[in-house]
């Protein structure tokens, strides 16, 4: 638990997090590791949890019929991977597969959620952290969008 | 340049007074040049000489007013690499266009003794509604050394220069004082498509609009501004109602003022 | 007119055609203003009598007339539809030649001697704007040789404009109505009940040999002179438009946003005749072209302008697609954004860009309605 | 070049050394020049224009090594009729050189001091004669990052030699690309991305990006967002240069001609453009 606490705490997203909170989170958080190639999450599978990358780097990648796995985005050490957990139905929008070994914490999202439920200050404050991550998120695919780089400007 | 294939270049015709392919012929100076590096396939108008096959440059003038035009595009389309339509009627559907303004069968009526026996649509369309169009000559008839350019620029892989920019440019290069301000002489030089090195000017006449619209025209300004200066709303519809009379920015235009 | 040590002297009307002479024969070509197709424009002139006596122009935005005086005066109207770039920044100008002899080509220099030219009847308005066009071409960090080799054969015989024209506002920008510099001769013509003359006085010393060749000319009396300053500030009183230039350029800089933009944008017409008669505007573009065979090439440069969507063409579209910011462009760069790249306004206030709009678009009022309008940053 | 001290409208002849294809859609031209011993030296982020018989000219960035100017090299893509014609030339073709023309990238104040490069699709090239300065004074430069964005695995120019600047000159750089097809283990995603993380000191580092005006205005901002003043960020501007001397006056940017006051302009300088509509 001591060292669970220290990872999170370090962690970029809980920068600046009430201790308070934080041991709420501990609460619902576990040690992982993965290897690489591994298959963290599947699209359409249920998103029971989100994670906590402490240190490697995942690929979000998606199906496409002819064209196989596209991957749009990689999520490095300090970064939060997945948001489905918040939002019914619960389930993953894309498949999530580690690139390089990954250490990582992982969050029961049913658990975190009763908690956020209970505590409205808390959920105040990881909705806060997540919407934050979202418009991020958000801004970047726009941009990847454009295509700015492709031949018509 | 010699030892390559000649480009197979074919000259197509569609409802126009011929106008624009007499042009290519006005090219005497330039024309036996043009015959080096240019194989003439299929030009009725110069030759009835006709080579079958594909073609690398198709010149198309005139407008589909038939059915049968509609069909036979595509096959012209289908035989050309590259499909350049040249003049109005070809790029705006020509000054036969008028008929679009009204119910075609009239016109019918009043020229044909049996009109029974035409056949025609009701819309006299530029070649860009029916196949695509690779590039568009604009001009009423074209300028003969834009279409050299044209064709010029194509042999040499470069990109022509036909500034769609407005006639005032080429009018003021070359000196020419304004007939609008300096005489009152109503002008559609500020909303005309360059190219006919400001002709109409250059001889103290208002532009009749014969190369088009340009990029980007202002015609509700300039019409304000000719009645300012004396015209009456019939004329600013005549105006913007002649050679490129079904080009978008003109008929706009001169639907505004109809309805005064 | 601000009196120096050097002499004025007094040039009958009458005698003109003697002055006209000495510059003709020192090699000059002699171009002034001539009545054609109902105005006035430069042209080659000969004598004296192939100026416009008697003439005056009209002028109101978007529109111009020239009218009888019944006067005997030789240069009682104000600037024409041509500025003296015509002659020295060329509207179509072939830059070189190229051939190819197989796989490689050479290119050869046009070769480029203009003849010596005496420009007669330079307004103060276009004495600046020749100096802006100058600090462009030879002043700035590359010279131009095509303007460099023209502008070196230029005499310039300026004339104080006695008359203000109905667009004039060259008080405002501080380029006239009197010639202070960049001139040859600076020449005011008086005429009263009596006489018909000009006051003369030379600003170089070219000027200077040239007068000694003339008959002797009798100095101007001190009353005068007094009543060419008296002349001057006449017409610096009766200018037909007027801009206020303070703070202008942070004006223009303050109102990229402004809607003022849109709404001019349903008059202009992005025609570019107000670029093509500024006698400061001096973009060009670059045509290349080859023959139908493929192995002559030239280069031309041509007059651009800034309404056209190819003049901001990057790959993938313009940069100013709008006729809004076209326009915006142009007169902030004018105003505003010229006094950054030269230190100074890019506008020497000869009207004509508001005389010649076909739609009459008039930038004085356009800036009085650019200070009304709440800066949006 | 000795053009400048001629007419600087008149193109010298220069020939084709060799021609390589980077991408799908760039290639590398070298040139030596035909005739003449002409001095070939350059500032990392000057222009030239490039003149192809018959078709026209252009202005392309030189993309070689200031310190070694035994050649002119330009890195381009196909976009036009210039560009297409340029990559069917075959070595000892001629072609038109006017330059080298514009203001250079800030490299002697970048010395004892980290050096964020951040490159989008092409703006590789610009940026390039940066690096390789650097590399031949490698020890004069504080930790050097590279930040490299492009369409798909596919696009990444100088794919060989990147490695080189990570292995052997400690480069530190990454590439990210917008799309990712296969086998590619690198970073998806923009390159505003990899700005967070970067390890460069914000109060000693100075920044150079070039790349879609897009992905510059972000790039800035993220930059920001470290803490790095707008007065050690640089950018490379893009606008139709026609004369590159600063007197055709297509290239203007607000009160700047990007042919001669840029393309490089320190962010500072320019900022209040990058939010003007269709300056």
């Amino acid at each position: 638990m001591d060292t669970l606490e220290r990872f999170l705490a370090d962690h970029k997203f809980l920068e600046e997090m009430k201790p308070e909170f934080i041991e709420q989170i501990v609460g619902c958080a576990s040690n992982v590791h993965f290897s690489s190639g591994d298959i963290i999450c599947r699209e359409g599978r249920d998103a029971d949890k989100f994670y906590f990358i402490r240190d490697g780097k995942v690929a979000l990648d998606i199906h496409m019929p002819q064209k196989g796995s596209i991957s749009i985005m990689t999520l490095d050490s300090d970064s939060v991977l997945g948001w489905s957990w918040l939002f019914p139905p619960y389930r993953w929008q894309f498949n999530a597969r580690a690139k390089t070994e990954v250490s990582a914490i992982a969050i029961e999202g049913a658990c975190l959620r009763a908690k956020c439920i209970n505590d409205h200050e808390f959920g105040y404050e990881i909705l806060k952290r997540f919407s934050r991550i979202l418009a991020e998120r958000l801004q970047l695919t726009r941009l990847q969008l454009m295509d700015v780089y492709s031949a018509n400007g | 340049m010699s030892r390559v294939r000649k480009p197979k270049l074919a000259v197509w015709k569609f409802a126009s007074c011929d106008g624009c392919q007499l042009s290519l012929l006005d090219c005497e100076d330039e024309l036996l040049t043009f015959a080096e590096v240019i194989q003439i396939a299929n030009f009725p108008e110069a030759s009835r000489a006709v080579i079958h096959g594909k073609y690398d440059i198709s010149l198309v003038e005139g407008s589909i007013t038939t059915s049968h035009d509609a069909e036979r595009i595509h096959k012209i389309r289908r035989q050309s690499k590259i499909l350049i339509t040249i003049g109005a009627c070809a790029t705006s559907g020509g000054i036969q266009a008028l008929r679009n303004f009204t119910d075609v069968s009239r016109y019918i009526a009043m020229v044909y003794a049996n009109p029974e026996y035409i056949s025609s649509l009701n819309k006299s369309t530029p070649i860009r509604d029916h196949v695509y169009v690779d590039f568009e000559l604009h001009g009423c008839p074209i300028n003969k050394y834009q279409l050299i350019e044209v064709c010029s620029a194509l042999l040499h892989g470069r990109a022509p220069v036909t500034p769609s920019h407005s006639v005032c440019m080429e009018c003021k290069r070359k000196g020419n004082v304004c007939v609008m301000v300096a005489h009152g002489t109503p002008c559609l030089g500020p909303v005309t498509h360059a190219g006919c090195d400001a002709l109409c000017p250059s001889y103290n006449r208002g532009c009749f609009g014969c190369y088009g619209p340009k990029e980007t025209p202002q015609t509700a300004s300039l019409a304000k501004r000719w009645k300012e200066i004396g015209a009456t709303n019939n004329d600013v519809v005549r105006a913007f109602r002649g050679f490129y009379a079904y080009a978008e920015p003109f008929r706009k235009e001169s639907e505004a003022h109809e309805d005064e | 007119m601000e009196t120096k040590s050097k002499k004025q002297r007094i040039l009958p009307a009458g005698e003109f055609n003697v002055f006209l002479r000495v510059l003709q024969d020192a090699g000059y070509e002699t171009i002034g203003p001539t009545v054609q197709d109902r105005t006035i424009v430069y042209d080659t002139i000969v004598s004296s009598s192939d100026l416009p006596a008697g003439w005056t122009d009209e002028q109101a935005a978007g529109s111009y007339e020239i009218r009888k005086t019944g006067k005997s005066l030789l240069f009682d109207f104000n600037v024409g539809p041509h500025a003296w770039k015509k002659y020295l920044h060329r509207a179509d100008l072939l830059l070189w030649r190229a051939k190819t002899n197989g796989s490689g080509f050479s290119i050869q220099e046009e070769d480029d001697s203009p003849s010596k030219k005496a420009f007669i009847g330079v307004r103060a308005c276009e004495v600046a704007a020749i100096q802006k066009q100058d600090k462009i071409f030879l002043k700035s960090q590359f010279t131009d040789s095509a303007y460099q080799k023209r502008r070196a054969n230029t005499l310039i015989v300026a004339v104080n404009c006695t008359k203000a024209g109905g667009n004039c506002f060259c008080a405002s920008m501080n380029t006239g109505p009197s010639v202070l510099s960049g001139f040859d001769f600076a020449l005011t013509e008086i005429l009263d009940d009596k006489r018909h003359f000009f006051v003369v006085e030379h600003g170089s010393k070219l000027a200077e040999e040239l007068l000694n060749k003339m008959p002797k000319l009798e100095e101007a009396s001190a009353k005068e002179c007094a009543l060419v300053r008296e002349k001057m500030n006449e017409v610096s009183e009766n200018m037909g438009k007027e801009v206020d230039t303070k703070d202008i350029k942070q004006l223009f800089y303050d109102h990229y946003d402004d809607h003022i933009w849109d709404e001019i944008a349903t008059r202009c017409m992005n025609c570019a005749n107000c670029t093509m008669v500024c006698p400061t505007c001096f973009c060009t573009t670059m045509e290349d072209v080859t023959n139908l065979t493929g192995t002559e090439a030239e280069r031309w440069r041509r007059w651009d302008s800034c309404f056209t969507m190819d003049f901001s063409y990057i790959h993938g579209g313009s940069v100013r697609p709008s006729d809004s910011t076209r326009y915006r462009h142009w007169i902030t760069h004018k105003f505003a954004a010229w006094h950054d790249q030269f230190e100074e306004s890019g506008c020497v206030g000869c009207g004509r860009c508001i005389t010649w709009c076909p739609v009459g678009i008039d930038v004085t009022k356009e800036i009085k309605n650019l200070r009304k309008s709440k800066a949006t940053v | 070049m000795s053009n400048h001290n001629g007419n600087p409208m008149l193109p010298e002849s220069f020939s084709v050394k060799r021609i390589k294809n980077e991408t799908d859609d760039t290639f590398t031209v070298e040139l030596q020049p035909s005739k003449k011993v002409l001095d070939l030296s350059f500032e990392a982020g000057q222009f030239n224009m490039l003149y192809i018989f018959g078709v026209g000219e252009i202005p392309i960035s030189i993309s070689g090594d200031p310190c070694s100017t035994d050649s002119l090299v330009h890195t381009t893509r196909v976009v036009g009729t210039v560009t297409k014609a340029m990559r069917k030339l075959h070595v000892g073709d001629l072609i038109g050189v006017r330059g080298p023309f514009g203001n250079p990238w800030p490299v002697e104040e970048a010395k004892g001091k980290d050096v964020v490069l951040i490159a989008g699709g092409i703006g590789l090239a610009p940026i390039r004669p940066v690096i390789n300065y650097i590399i031949s004074n490698r020890n004069k430069f504080e930790n050097v990052v590279v930040l490299y964005g492009t369409r798909t695995p596919k696009d990444i120019l100088y794919a060989k030699e990147i490695k080189f600047w990570e292995k052997k000159h400690r480069i530190q750089t990454f590439v990210t690309v917008d799309r990712a097809i296969g086998e590619w283990e690198g970073n998806v995603g923009v390159v505003t991305k990899l700005v967070a993380r970067t390890p460069f000191d914000p109060k000693n580092a100075i920044a150079m990006a070039c790349g879609p005006e897009v992905m510059m205005r972000f790039t800035v901002r993220e930059l920001q967002k470290r803490g790095i003043a707008n007065s050690s960020i640089y950018v490379s501007t893009e606008r139709n240069m026609k004369c590159g001397i600063g007197h055709c006056g297509h290239c203007q940017f607000g009160a700047e001609f990007v042919c001669k006051d840029g393309p490089v302009f320190r962010y500072d300088k320019i900022a209040h453009l990058f939010d003007v509509w269709e300056v």
